[in-house]
Formats: structure tokens, C-alpha cells, sequence
């Protein structure tokens, strides 16, 4: 079966620094793909040519056998791209329903309307408390996002990426800075998602990767030194060498 | 629907300003419904920056030219008509000249965003303060229409044959009314769709592209629409003074429009109003007693920036919810 | 004192019947903030020292002054004249500066029957065509000056002259004005931006045109930085340098100071005329102010002394518009810059006289008198006026 | 030759115009705060040189007490007003500033009066020298070009070498990181908005004798060093100083050649009436240009 994302060759410089060196990646459908590497190998700006914020200085990107390489980042969503925030970027003095609204928004037909009061449009709100309810906030949809705890921000985080259905889920460490508690609920998201969509995840918490992936691929400085199985992973020599050290034996 | 005391402060201020003319002609001040008319239009044109600033972010200083794009667009078919020989359509009716002068307004305000989005913040004030001072030398050299003396206006537009602009107090209910359709429609736009996605690009931009909106487009067309104000604004103007002169798209009055809407209270819907009736009520008071007129204006400014800092349109209205 | 009456005349008003000739109210609309207030206020000082001299009285009237802020800008004059014409009800109208606000103002006391006495520059436009019988002018018509001086520099045998004037429809008038009395070649016509600083750039290109002489028309803080500009660049004794009356009018002089020494002008009025008007109003104005009056001042002075005496003519019956009008028109009053009559289009027919830069007695910089360039001189536009 | 005069022109054009863009970048860079009044600062600065200068007859006197007026009254109204409108946002900055205009506009009226005064040249320099056959170049010009090349390096040396440039440079690139660095930054802000008013101040003083020392004088210029600030890259004085150049030689050379230029292939009465018209936006247009394909402007200090 095709793969829905696939990278041939993605190259990226900044200044002397080869952020993406020849990175050929591929994640099939309704798979939970995970990349990891150590601090600064590159998982960040990858992610960034994925969704469009960073323009490659090579290689091509397709998304279901579409060349997205050079397409500004909001045309993406259109595709089924979606992607989640390393750093919490919310929308800070709207309630978390208005915060999904607008992502429903998106995809829901053109915004080019003038006259219509959004509120007055009952589909948006339904497919928000829908979206809601996905990432376990219905109970606090009329909280302001000012007044959620960092977990429930980080679920707001993934629920804003999930509101247009995308096919192809970027999620950049959707477990940073959370408890154990808040982590587990998190972990518990993802494996749910798996039926609805394709999961790239970019994540440190070696427990929660070796839990959700399917098949996991090492970045170190921006080259991809393995690519396969948890176990194959867990045992390979050269990626023990550069970074699991401990914790794979 | 619970009013909300943004509905209870506007329907105030709409009676007020109804009673105006008949309190004014009892007392022989019919003097005062010329300032009210001209309040009314640079509310008009405050209202629409707001729309720009408050609910767009963006902080332009093109407004004054766009105004007085309108106003010359006003003037210029007006006089054309009343030539023999011209090359261009000339026309007198309001109907004709006025949705002329919004055009004028939307179309230069497009070009001017067009180029000046690529830039943020600081650097979008001073390339349409940039462009604001090429649309006034434009004005300024045209010698047909009068260059940097200016241009005059035989008589207003027509609007309806049983409504004559020349009279004051018509011609003030007629800018009433177009004040409060300009509101309403200002209201409505906000709580649209498009005014949704507005504010989402206003609290975060980099976002609102992540989740798939074309953001360059939404604050392209909101430029657009607040130019179409301003133009409105500019033939109001024209009319009232029949006449118009480059002064009009000086980066000055471009200033004034700006310290205006932060004045009434940047994104309130009141804002313009509020903003426009305080700074010409401010203005006319003042001069009348004192030649130093400009530093009581200063001060008042000030006054309200420390202990008003979100503008006068918040006293009356609690925070957004 | 003139805010005080502001206040008496807003109270008056309410209450006294619409007509009674017992007073005459006179709407004094200037500039009061901005870079030329200076030369606005002189205007003011002048029309009051008049009414010192009458006890406050225009013939038998007891005169009543409101003054209004315009602030140079033809939207806002606007609606100072609205409160003069509806809210004071004057009856006459004067003081305006600047041909933007004048030309914004003109047609709305025209249609509210105020007399308005423009007593500064008059645009082509209300001395041509859009003349009326309302509107008179006790300066002179914008390019008179420039003519004035083109014929003084063609009796001076300059053959070859450099031009220069802010970039404005109404700057190249002035330069039209000028071609159309000078006989010679022209140099070259350079036309710096409007409220341009530094001149350092066209002196250049002045001084590579080799003139054998330059005209320019400028005014306030420009005529200022010109003048001192083409005095540092050592042009001002290789060059000789004519300007229009404004160019180097009193306020420039103590702006440029020493720098305008020899330069010369033409102005229908100077400070060391010697008619005995000229004379009386020079002394009590350097009594009453302490310097010597300019311009602005003397054109204050002398639309105060036309008033005095057209109000005596109609015995103060000012509410006969026409006859009032009618007195205004003969004009018989001995006017301080020597013999005046009014043309066809109530624009002044007068005679010019160019003077020179130099120090007086007192090593002040001072405008002094040459000799008569014409006598008699109507303006150009004169023909075009229809009343 | 006459090349070579407009040069001139154009340098001693672009220094000045450094003066005044350096303070406004610095205190633009560093407090992030949007000084509509800094062109007060500079009338401010011509006045009390021209008034002592009239008096003590000496101008060496009359800078010295322009900038120290200018650096006081400049740290006052940041002490007292501005320090609370920082937080703000431009907004709020652009409103207060603008309100500072209007109150000094009004209050120099009410001390020196309404008229232009002069500011005479001093006696030294009064002359034109020659500086090559035919060319003969006002010596008080040559001096404006001295000694604004003086003051650039003094300013270049100040910052690039001495602890309180390197808290400048601090504070311009990443103000956070200064102030967690243990920049005081109050004191810093204050000291930059007085050297700021200062150097604008210099420039008026310097400019006083050759322009009309006038109310309001200072809102012409601000916009040409707006534009030179925002060409340059805020907080950058390298930034201002290749701005103020750019600018100068855009405006010098378009108003010097560019009518004629015109007039080569267009009729003679358009290119005189078109020439200027062109260079009077011709800075705009330049400004314009540099923004849309450099939007953050030439050399941004980050920050």
C-alpha cells in the first residue's frame, strides 16, 4: 500500500550546520510512525519542511503521491497534513470551544462569509464539542485557555491539529513537560487516533514510543542511521552506541 | 438576547444623537449640527481604522489618503458633470458618486496592503505611511483638479428629489443613518465568520496558518473593506464642505485618524465614535477659548493613555468576555 | 480682550432680536497654530491697532472682534467660519492667510451674504471667474508681485535668469506672473519640493546655470533657509537675488537676517513710505509693539481703515447690504501705502514700488525703499471677471 | 564638477541625517518604544543654540548647553512619562509621543513666539573656500560634514568599545537577555533616551544656522529619519548610517539630476513639471522598495 507520507533525499543547511542531511522517510497509512534522536538532531526542522514553515533546500515530500515540497504550509491542511506545536501555541483569551471552532473553520467551507454569525452555525459547534470530546475536554469547553493546566493545553495542542481531519497527524513532543499522570491520558489519545489517522510522533519518552510505535526511525545529526521495528531498534548496535545506551539493554 | 452594555451605550447614543437638531435649531445653535455631521463622518472613517487596527492588527497610517482618495473621487465626477467637454463620465447623484468614492477607497486600499503585507508591525506603519505620502503628492501635483489649492464643489449630490443635502439638518440624519448602517454592518462583520478568523490572526497568526487559513487573503480583503469606509468617510466630507484640498491625505490627518481610534478604544465598537467625538469636541472647545488649545489637547491625550489605556470606548464596556 | 468678548458675544447673542444695527461684528479667521502663526498674528495686531485709534468704534459703530482658528487646513477653517457666520452671525469677514482656506471659505460667506475682505494674497480664481460682488481684496492678486518685479529686473537690463519656486500649482503661477513682465532669456526654472529644508542642491544648480541675475518666490521657514543658504554659498554679491514681496518681508528679514543684505523686492507697501497714512501707522505700531510693523501688520491696519470709513459713508446703516457694499467700492479712505482704488474685481489698483535689503541707522536689517516700478497697476485677471 | 558639489551636498545631508536616526534607532532598537517627538528634541536643540549663541556670542558655548538642555529635558520626560508606556505596545507609545509633539510645538511658541529667529553663522566660518577650480563650497558646510563625521566615530567608538556600548548592543539585540544579564536596564533606558535627545539636539544646533530655526520644524525631518531607520534595520546604528547615506544620495541626486535626466527623452515642459514631482516621492518609493524585498530593512540587529 502506498505510502500517505514519504521524503526522497530531504536536504537542509543553516549556514555551515546540516540541520536534514539526504533524509528518505516513509509512514504508511494508519500507522504510528515515531522519530526520535537526541537534542539537536534535527527532528524539529523536519517537521518543520513536513508542515511548511521551512522550505527544503532539496529532496521532495509527498503527501498520498502529491508533491507538497514547495507548498506554503496553509494549502497543506488542505491535503490532510495537520501538525501539533512543540511549544504550546493556542489562541489565549478565547474559550477552548472557540479555539476548535476556528480550527473547524478551516476546512469547513470559506471563512469569506461577512453577514452569518459563526455562533449561529450549529454544524461548526457540533464538530468542535466532537473534537472536544476526542481529546477529553468536553468538561472544560467554556474554560478560557488562559486557565487550563499545561496538560489540558498540550490536549487542546493535538485537538486543534485534529479538527480538520487530517489524514497525516504531525504531533512534535506532545508529551513534553507532563506529569505521569498526564502522560498516561496522552498516550491513551494517541493509541485511539490510530484508527482515524497516520501519526508521525515526535516524542523523548522512551516508554510511551516503544508503547504506541509501529516502526521507529533514529535521527542523528540530521541523518537517519536506522529505520525499522521497535525490537530491531532496541537491539541495533549502532543506535545503542549513540544514544540508548542504558536504557535499551 | 441579553443587551449587553455595548447594545445599551449605542442605543444612548443613537437617541442623543437624533434630538440633536431639533435641540440645537430651538436654541438658534444650528451651528452645532455642522460639527455633529462632521464628528459623524470622521467617525465613520475612525470606525472602519478600528476595523483595520482593532480587530486586523494593523497599525496603518494610509487611512488619511485613502479618506481623501474618496473625497477627490467625490469631487472630481462631480465637477466632470458639470462640464461640456470631458473624457471622463461625470454624475452628481450620491448614488453614483458615493459607492464611486468606497470603490476608490477598497481598490487603493488593496493595492497599498497588497505590498505592505509582506511587512509586520513597525515596518507595515511606515511603508503605508509610505505610500499614504505618494497618494498625497499625486493629489498635490494634479493641476486639472486644482493641485495643493484644492478643488470646490458647485452644490452636494442629490440623493432623493424630496431630500435636499443643502439642507443641514437632512444632510445630518442623512449621515446618521449612514453611521449607524456602517455600524451595524461593522457588528455583524465582527461576529462573521471572516471577523472570527480576524481575531484569530490578530492573537496568533502563525497558527491560524498551521490550522489552513489563508491569512495574507483575510487581511488583504479586511483592508480592502476598511478602505471602502474611509472612501464613504471622504465623500461625506467633501460634501459637507464642498470642497477638498491635498491637506486631507497628509500623513498628519493619517496621525489624527490614528489617535483618534486608540483614543475611543482600539477594537470597541463604539470606539470610533467615541474616539472622533472626543478629540473634534476637545478640539472645537478648546481653540475657542485659548490660542495654546494644542497643549490641553496633549495633556488629555496623555491623560487618557496612563489611566485609560484601553480607550474610552472601555469605561462604558466591561472587558470581552 | 478678544476672549473675553468671544464669551459676552455667545451670551448676547441668545437673547437679542435677529437685526439691529447698533454694533458691527467683525470674524477675524487666521492661522493660530502651526510654523506661520507668527505672520497671522501680525494681521490680528494691525486691525486692532486701528480700532485704538477709534476707541474700539467703526464709524459711529462700536466694532466687535471674534477671532477663529483655522489652523491651515481648509477642513477645519471650514468649520470655524461655520461658527462665526451661524453661531456669532458677523458681519464681515477677514484675516484668512492661506489660499486653501480662502478658496474653501469664499464660496460659503458668499452664500450666507457675509462680506468677506480678503486681506491677504487673492487666488486667480476668485479675481477671475468666480469673482462676486461679495468678496473684495485689499492686497493684490498673487502674481502682481512677480509682474512687479519681472519689470523692475527688465529695467535692470538682465538679460539671462534663473527661476525658482516650491513645486505647486500655485508656485509656477508666481513664475508665470513674472515671464509675463520680463522681457529676457531664462536660464533655468527650478522647482524645489514644497517645505524642502536644504537648498544646498539647487544653489548648485543655480550657480552652474550662470545667471546674471535669480527670481524666487518663496515664503516663511523656505524663504528663510533659501535665503540664508544662497548667502553662505558666496552667491549673494556674484548673484543678485529679486524676490517676491513674502520672500523678504519683514519676518523673513529676522529670520535670515544679515544674509538678505542687498537683495531686492517688490511690495505695494514698505515701512519708509512717505505718505502721511504710512507715517501714522508706522509710529503707533512701533509705540503700541515695539518693532517695526510688517506686511501682514500694515495689511490689518488698512482693511480696519477701509471698514472705518465705509461705515461712515452708510452713517452705520450696515444692514443695507448694498449700500454697504456700494461705500466699500469707492473706497475713500487715504490708504497707507499710497493712491488705492478698487478695480472691477474689487481687487486693488495700486502702485508697486521696489526696495532693497540693507542695515539703518540703528544696524537693523531693514526693507528700504528704491524707487516706483509702476503706478496704476491692475491685476491680469482682472478681465475675466464678469460682476 | 557639479557632481562633485552635489556629493557634497549629499554627505553633509546623510551625517545629519545620522545624527538624528542614530538616537531614534538606539532608543527604537533598545526600549522597542516608537519616539514620535524625538523631532523635538532636535528644534528644541536649534533654539537654545541660537538663543545662547545670540547671547554669549560664543558657539562652542551654545552646543554645550543645547545638548545638555536637550539630554536633560530628554531624560525627565522618559523618567517621568515614558518609563510607563513601555510594556504598551506602539499604540499607546504612538499616542503619547504624539501628544509630546503637540506640547512642545505649543510650549516653544509660548517662550520664543510664534516667528522664525536666526541663528547667525559664526563669524569664522562665514566664508566659502575653494576647494578646486570653480568650486568654491561654504566653509560652515565643510564644517557640518567635520563635525558630523566627528560625532559618527565618537558614536561607532562608544558603542562597538566601551561598556556601555556593549550594554547598547545588549540591550538592542535581546533586551530580555540583557535585563537577566544584569543590565539595569532603567538606568540604561534613561542614559539612551538622553544620548538620543542629545545627538538630536547637536543636529539641530548644527543645522540651526543654515535652516530657519522654526515651531514645528522638527516634524519635517522625523520622517526622513524615520525612513533611514526603517531602511537601515532597527537598532542598528551601522544600519542608520548606511540608511542615512542611501536616503541622502537618493534625494540629493534626484532632485539634482533627474529633471534634466527627464528632459532627454521628454518634452521639456513635462520633465520640468514631472522631475520634481518624481523626486519628491522618490524617497517613499525608495523606502517601499527596500521593505518589500527586505522587510525587516537592510542590516535588522535582531533583537
Amino acid at each position: 500500500m502506498s505510502p500517505v507520507l514519504a521524503t526522497t533525499s530531504l536536504r537542509k543547511r543553516f549556514g555551515g550546520i546540516t540541520a536534514t542531511d539526504d533524509v528518505s522517510l516513509d509512514v504508511a497509512a494508519h500507522e504510528v510512525h515515531a522519530l526520535i534522536g537526541p537534542n539537536g538532531a534535527g527532528k524539529s526542522t523536519l517537521i518543520g519542511q513536513l508542515a511548511g514553515t521551512l522550505r527544503p533546500d532539496g529532496g521532495t515530500i509527498l503527501c498520498n503521491g502529491l508533491d507538497v515540497t514547495h507548498m506554503p504550509a496553509h494549502k497543506r491542511v488542505a491535503h490532510g497534513l495537520a501538525r501539533s506545536y512543540q511549544i504550546t501555541s493556542t489562541f489565549r483569551g478565547l474559550t477552548v470551544l472557540d479555539n476548535l471552532v476556528l480550527a473547524v473553520q478551516a476546512t469547513a467551507g470559506s471563512s469569506f462569509r461577512f453577514w452569518r454569525p459563526a455562533s449561529a452555525e450549529a454544524s461548526l459547534y457540533d464538530r468542535a464539542r466532537e473534537v472536544a470530546a476526542l481529546v477529553d475536554l468536553s468538561a472544560r469547553e467554556d474554560v478560557l485557555v488562559d486557565h487550563l493546566s499545561h496538560g489540558e493545553e498540550r490536549q487542546l495542542e493535538v485537538g486543534l491539529a485534529l479538527a480538520s481531519r487530517p489524514r497525516v497527524l504531525l504531533l512534535d513532543e506532545p508529551m513534553a513537560g507532563m506529569g505521569k499522570e498526564e502522560s498516561a491520558r496522552m498516550l491513551h489519545l494517541i493509541e485511539r487516533l490510530r484508527s482515524s489517522t497516520t501519526v508521525l510522533l515526535v516524542e523523548h519518552d522512551m516508554a510511551a514510543v516503544f508503547r504506541l510505535a509501529d516502526r521507529i526511525t533514529v535521527l542523528v545529526y540530521g541523518r537517519v542511521i536506522a529505520s525499522g521495528k521497535p525490537d530491531e531498534i532496541r537491539r541495533d548496535r549502532e543506535v545503542r552506541e549513540a544514544y540508548l545506551g542504558a536504557a535499551a539493554s | 438576547m441579553k443587551l449587553g452594555a455595548t447594545w445599551w451605550f449605542g442605543i444612548v447614543a443613537v437617541v442623543l444623537l437624533v434630538l440633536l437638531p431639533p435641540i440645537a435649531s430651538f436654541t438658534q445653535q444650528e451651528f452645532y449640527i455642522g460639527v455633529a455631521t462632521r464628528v459623524l463622518a470622521y467617525a465613520i472613517a475612525v470606525s472602519s481604522l478600528n476595523l483595520v487596527l482593532g480587530h486586523g492588527g494593523m497599525l496603518s497610517l494610509a487611512q488619511g489618503s485613502l479618506l481623501g482618495a474618496g473625497a477627490y473621487t467625490t469631487a472630481i465626477l462631480t465637477v466632470e458633470a458639470t462640464k461640456d467637454v470631458t473624457f471622463l463620465p461625470g454624475a452628481t447623484s450620491a448614488w453614483i458618486t458615493w459607492p464611486a468614492a468606497m470603490l476608490v477607497g477598497a481598490l487603493l486600499g488593496l493595492a497599498i496592503a497588497s505590498i505592505s503585507l509582506r511587512t509586520r508591525a513597525i515596518f507595515f506603519l511606515m511603508i503605508t505611511l509610505a505610500f499614504n505620502q505618494m497618494l498625497y503628492y499625486l493629489f498635490f501635483s494634479m493641476k486639472v483638479y486644482g493641485g495643493d489649492d484644492g478643488l470646490g464643489m458647485a452644490a452636494r449630490s442629490d440623493l432623493l428629489p424630496g431630500l435636499a443635502l443643502e439642507n443641514d439638518t437632512v444632510f445630518f440624519y442623512v449621515a446618521l443613518a449612514l453611521f449607524a448602517i456602517f455600524t451595524f454592518v461593522q457588528h455583524r462583520l465582527v461576529h462573521s465568520r471572516f471577523g472570527r478568523v480576524l481575531e484569530g490572526i490578530r492573537i496568533n497568526e502563525p497558527r491560524m496558518q498551521a490550522l489552513g487559513f489563508d491569512t495574507y487573503r483575510y487581511k488583504l480583503v479586511c483592508f480592502a473593506i476598511g478602505g471602502a469606509g474611509s472612501g464613504l468617510a471622504g465623500a461625506l466630507l467633501v460634501n459637507k464642505n464642498l470642497f477638498v484640498s491635498p491637506g486631507l491625505l497628509d500623513w498628519l490627518q493619517s496621525g489624527t485618524l490614528l489617535v483618534m481610534t486608540i483614543l475611543g478604544g482600539v477594537g470597541q465598537l463604539w470606539g470610533g465614535l467615541l474616539g472622533a467625538a472626543a478629540y473634534l469636541v476637545i478640539e472645537e472647545l478648546l481653540s475657542a477659548y485659548t490660542q495654546r488649545w494644542q497643549i490641553g489637547l496633549g495633556v488629555a491625550l496623555i491623560a487618557v493613555t496612563l489611566y485609560a489605556p484601553r480607550g474610552l470606548g472601555a469605561l462604558f464596556v466591561p472587558r470581552r468576555p | 480682550m478678544n476672549i473675553r468678548t468671544a464669551l459676552l458675544a455667545a451670551l448676547a447673542l441668545a437673547s437679542t432680536p435677529p437685526w439691529a444695527a447698533d454694533k458691527i461684528t467683525i470674524g477675524f479667521l487666521t492661522t493660530r497654530t502651526g510654523p506661520l502663526s507668527g505672520i497671522s498674528g501680525e494681521k490680528l495686531e494691525g486691525f486692532q491697532l486701528y480700532l485704538k485709534t477709534t476707541g474700539g468704534k467703526l464709524g459711529r459703530l462700536p466694532v466687535e472682534v471674534i477671532v477663529a482658528d483655522d489652523q491651515n487646513n481648509p477642513d477645519a477653517g471650514r468649520q470655524a467660519f461655520e461658527r462665526l457666520a451661524k453661531r456669532d452671525r458677523v458681519d464681515v469677514l477677514t484675516g484668512i492667510m492661506f489660499s486653501n482656506v480662502i478658496l474653501s471659505v469664499a464660496p460659503a460667506a458668499v452664500q450666507s451674504k457675509i462680506l468677506f475682505i480678503n486681506s491677504n494674497v487673492q487666488p486667480s480664481e476668485l479675481a477671475g471667474e468666480r469673482c462676486n460682488p461679495y468678496i473684495f481684496n485689499t492686497a493684490y492678486q498673487s502674481d502682481d508681485t512677480d509682474e512687479a518685479v519681472g519689470r523692475y529686473v527688465t529695467e535692470r537690463a538682465h538679460k539671462n535668469v534663473a527661476l525658482l519656486a516650491p513645486n505647486f500649482p500655485a508656485g509656477r503661477d508666481h513664475l508665470n506672473g513674472f515671464k509675463r513682465a520680463y522681457k529676457g532669456a531664462i536660464a533655468v526654472e527650478i522647482l524645489p519640493r514644497v517645505g524642502q529644508l536644504d537648498f544646498s542642491v539647487e544653489i548648485a544648480q543655480i550657480r552652474a546655470a550662470k545667471p546674471d541675475a535669480v527670481f524666487v518666490f518663496l515664503f516663511g521657514g523656505m524663504a528663510v533657509n533659501f535665503v540664508k543658504q544662497y548667502a553662505q554659498a558666496g552667491l549673494a554679491k556674484e548673484i543678485p537675488l529679486y524676490g517676491a514681496a513674502s520672500t523678504l518681508e519683514e519676518d523673513v528679514l529676522r529670520g535670515a537676517g544679515e544674509s538678505a543684505l542687498g537683495m531686492v523686492s517688490a511690495s505695494n507697501w514698505n515701512a519708509d513710505l512717505d505718505n502721511p497714512a504710512n507715517k501714522r501707522f508706522v509710529a503707533l505700531h512701533e509705540k503700541e509693539y515695539k518693532r517695526r510693523p510688517s506686511l501682514y501688520s500694515f495689511q490689518g491696519w488698512d482693511t480696519a481703515a477701509l471698514l472705518d470709513a465705509a461705515v461712515k459713508d452708510v452713517d452705520g446703516k450696515i444692514e443695507n447690504r448694498e449700500a454697504f457694499r456700494a461705500a466699500l467700492r469707492k473706497a475713500s479712505f487715504s490708504s497707507a501705502r499710497g493712491p488705492f482704488k478698487f478695480g472691477p474685481n474689487q481687487v486693488p489698483i495700486q502702485d508697486w514700488y521696489a526696495r532693497r535689503v540693507e542695515k539703518d541707522a540703528q544696524g537693523q536689517v531693514v526693507n528700504r525703499y528704491l524707487h516706483t516700478v509702476v503706478r496704476g497697476h491692475a491685476d491680469a485677471y482682472a478681465s475675466q471677471c464678469k460682476m | 564638477m557639479l557632481f562633485l558639489e552635489q556629493t557634497l551636498n549629499a554627505l553633509q545631508l546623510g551625517l545629519m541625517l545620522f545624527l538624528i536616526a542614530a538616537g531614534l534607532t538606539l532608543v527604537f532598537g533598545i526600549m522597542d518604544l516608537v519616539n514620535l517627538a524625538h523631532g523635538s528634541f532636535y528644534m528644541l536643540g536649534a533654539y537654545v543654540a541660537a538663543t545662547v549663541a545670540a547671547k554669549s556670542g560664543s558657539f562652542a558655548a551654545a552646543f554645550l548647553v543645547a545638548l545638555a538642555a536637550a539630554a536633560g529635558v530628554g531624560m525627565l520626560v522618559e523618567w517621568l512619562l515614558l518609563r510607563r508606556v513601555y510594556g504598551r505596545g506602539h499604540l499607546s507609545q504612538v499616542l503619547v509621543t504624539f501628544a509630546l509633539i503637540l506640547i512642545a510645538n505649543e510650549t516653544v511658541r509660548w517662550i520664543w513666539g510664534a516667528n522664525p529667529i536666526d541663528m547667525g553663522v559664526p563669524r569664522s566660518l562665514a566664508g566659502s573656500v575653494a576647494l578646486a577650480p570653480g568650486l568654491s563650497y561654504s566653509e560652515y558646510r565643510l564644517a557640518i560634514i567635520v563635525a558630523g563625521l566627528a560625532l559618527a566615530a565618537a558614536l561607532f567608538w562608544m558603542v562597538n568599545c566601551t561598556r556601555l556600548g556593549i550594554w547598547i548592543r545588549a540591550g538592542a539585540s535581546n533586551r530580555d537577555m540583557a535585563r537577566a544579564l544584569g543590565v539595569d536596564t532603567s538606568r540604561l533606558f534613561t542614559l539612551v533616551f538622553g544620548l538620543g535627545a542629545a545627538l538630536s539636539a547637536f543636529a539641530g544646533a548644527m543645522l540651526g544656522p543654515i535652516l530657519s530655526v522654526q515651531v514645528g520644524m522638527g516634524e519635517a525631518i522625523i520622517i526622513l529619519a524615520f525612513v533611514v531607520v526603517v531602511i537601515g534595520g532597527i537598532g542598528s546604528v551601522r544600519g542608520a548610517l548606511l540608511g542615512s547615506i542611501v536616503v541622502a544620495a537618493v534625494d540629493t541626486y534626484g532632485r539634482a539630476f533627474l529633471p534634466s535626466a527627464l528632459g532627454a527623452f521628454l518634452p521639456l515642459d513635462i520633465a520640468t513639471h514631472l522631475g520634481p514631482g518624481l523626486s519628491q516621492v522618490s524617497i517613499f518609493v525608495l523606502m517601499a522598495a527596500i521593505l518589500f524585498f527586505r522587510p525587516r530593512g537592510l542590516m535588522p540587529a535582531t533583537g
